[in-house]
């Protein structure tokens, strides 16, 4: 490599990782002495002739940037939220918990009156679905976390989410909870839920309810 | 099986070999890093380490910061008993060891000098680490990215610890509401043994107990469920009293009920 | 200009404009549909190598930066990042090295009793995370760098972890140890013998499973 070609290097790597536009006088400070920053300049601006970035001048300074007519490239996307609302990652977590867990059961601990606004987000993304039905009165759907809930949080199963133990190895849990604080096992098997599409045969405990709301 | 002993007069040639370090306990986390500083010593191969050279020059060092009155830790003490008890192990004719010893004290010496290779791989790891080129140190990204956002959407933020934070919060908000559950107001048997009573003489073929049962009144009062338990208990009160029959097709099916009285 | 040229300068000012790695499906999501991106990729390596800026892979992903070789002249972007402590860095490396590893087994490889603070100033850089949960007695948690720390110390994967393979050859990155290994754990002495001193605090690793199993 040549010298006039390390210089342009460093001129390239100073450019580049600059926060604003550097002057030739800027560039001269940090340079080793009687380095030749216009031919160095001169050597990367035809380097850069017609590449996706090139090197312009702007007044008396220089600074790199993407080519015109690549501008169709970068207005397209704007930033995404990739953040969770407060709502929506409580009521995550208490989804991933809980399940299955009703939409009531759900308002009822996080002490708020609607929860479905952060149940669509989360159906959205994904990260929750609804997994059946409650076998009490009205019979209200339950919910629980999806396989791209799991491999979000790099879980191999339910069974996998941190619990009391954790949470207060993590300091998160104060010492003025509530006596008898606990976090149930999401993992455990749930025997009051059937699944989403009823069943045909009518099961003792449901035909108990039902009878309740027949006519007699 | 012998007491632990301080090999002292091995410690002691140990130190007069030049090989002892200052003693300056501080600047040890826990008996396994001294131990590691004390092998690089030996400017060998970590896993052809001497253990009984090893256990001579701890020795030797603990001896010095106890003469010196630093207060030793207990686990540089539980250390040097254990490596005391090893190097004789190492030192016993071959003969005379135990049948039922577990491990042989060669084994378990290879171990040690494992064990202390892996600490010595891993600070190698972290001053490797440390020396590689690290972001904003040695390699620097776009000082001045373009104003229009280009994000990665793969990643969303989120992990465990914040999903445990996530789950917190609402819980422990919940601890200043106080739970107190309704108590649930039941249908005494006293009054559906009455309430049965008085239609007995309309029950002369069989009735569904569902029938029989009140039903519940809106709002406060007994659930239906109760109404029906206890007229049930109070049917089969009766059937033992044979005041009434009662009987039940099949599992879960309807029960009914009849007086036994019948004209 | 070729097609396979277009999409290099397409990718080239994708990269420079972005404030963070990407992917190749965010390029994907930006590109013409059936762009090749592995070989734009490539041909801009070519390029790029040697240069004052270079073109490197993140873990998935890629992002321009200065060549290391040119420290030296960074001093005014330089950013002293907060200086991690001698055990929080060997936490790290362990971590790293061994991943997923639980604290019990950082602690033994550190012959220390205690690790939680360092895993937490480590989890307050992003640099690990909470992975999942061992499948053994008292499921404990699992730890393991992030994306963070691959971006951080530059690595393309944690095969690139400096001395990776030797140490795997060597055996060194096994977490089955022996038995007889948990030396000087004074519950290995044997019964009839007294140790010179109780050690003051609990055993770890009694203690965690301890908590573990607590009613929950």
């Amino acid at each position: 490599m040549s010298e006039a070609d390390g210089i342009a290097r460093m001129i390239e790597a100073l450019l580049f990782a600059a926060a604003e536009p550097l002057s030739e006088s800027d560039l001269a400070d940090r340079l080793p002495a009687g380095a030749d920053i216009v031919a160095g300049l001169e050597m990367l601006r035809s380097l850069y002739a017609g590449r996706g970035v090139e090197l312009v001048r702007i007044g008396e300074r220089w600074r790199f940037q993407t080519a015109a007519d690549l501008a169709f490239l970068m207005t397209r996307e704007r930033q995404e939220s990739r953040r969770l609302s407060r709502a929506a990652h409580e009521t995550l977590a208490i989804v991933a918990y809980h399940q299955p867990v009703t939409r009531a059961e759900i308002e009822a601990i996080r002490g708020v009156q609607s929860s479905s606004g952060a149940l669509d987000i989360l159906l959205e993304l994904k990260l929750v679905r609804m997994r059946g039905r409650r076998r009490s009165p009205g019979r209200p759907v339950t919910w629980g976390t999806t396989e791209t809930f799991l491999e979000h949080y790099g879980l191999a199963s339910l069974a996998d989410l941190p619990g009391v133990a954790e949470m207060k190895a993590a300091g998160l849990l104060s010492l003025d909870l509530p006596a008898g604080f606990n976090v149930p096992d999401p993992s455990a098997v749930k025997p009051d839920e059937d699944p989403l599409d009823a069943p045909e045969t009518p099961q003792f405990h449901l035909d108990y309810l039902a009878s309740d709301t027949e006519p007699t | 099986m012998p007491q632990p002993t301080l090999d002292f007069e091995a410690a002691t040639t140990a130190a007069d070999d030049g090989e002892a370090l200052i003693v300056d306990i501080d600047g040890y986390e826990g008996p396994l890093d001294l131990l590691l500083a004390l092998a690089r010593n030996q400017k060998v191969d970590l896993l052809k380490l001497s253990i009984s050279k090893l256990a001579d020059q701890y020795l030797a060092f603990v001896r010095e910061a106890r003469r010196l009155r630093f207060s030793l830790a207990a686990d540089y003490l539980v250390m040097a008993a254990w490596l005391a008890f090893l190097k004789s192990r190492l030192l016993l004719p071959r003969a005379e060891r135990p049948a039922e010893e577990a491990a042989p004290a060669e084994a378990v010496a290879a171990q040690l000098a494992f064990r202390i290779a892996k600490l010595d791989a891993m600070r190698r790891a972290s001053e490797a680490l440390k020396s590689g080129p690290i972001l904003r140190r040695d390699v620097f990204t776009r000082g001045d990215p373009e104003a229009i956002s280009i994000v990665s959407r793969r990643r969303m933020d989120g992990d465990l610890r914040g999903l445990m934070a996530a789950y917190v919060q609402p819980r422990a908000r919940d601890g200043d509401r106080a739970y107190r559950p309704q108590p649930m107001e039941s249908y005494r048997l006293d009054d559906a043994r009455e309430r049965l009573r008085s239609f007995l003489p309309q029950m002369t073929a069989w009735t569904p107990l569902t029938r029989v049962a009140p039903e519940s009144a809106s709002g406060d009062g007994p659930s239906r469920a109760s109404f029906i338990a206890s007229t049930l208990s109070a049917g089969l009160e009766m059937v033992r009293e044979g005041e009434i029959e009662a009987r039940q097709l099949a599992p879960f099916a309807e029960i009914y009920l009849r007086s036994a009285a019948r004209a």
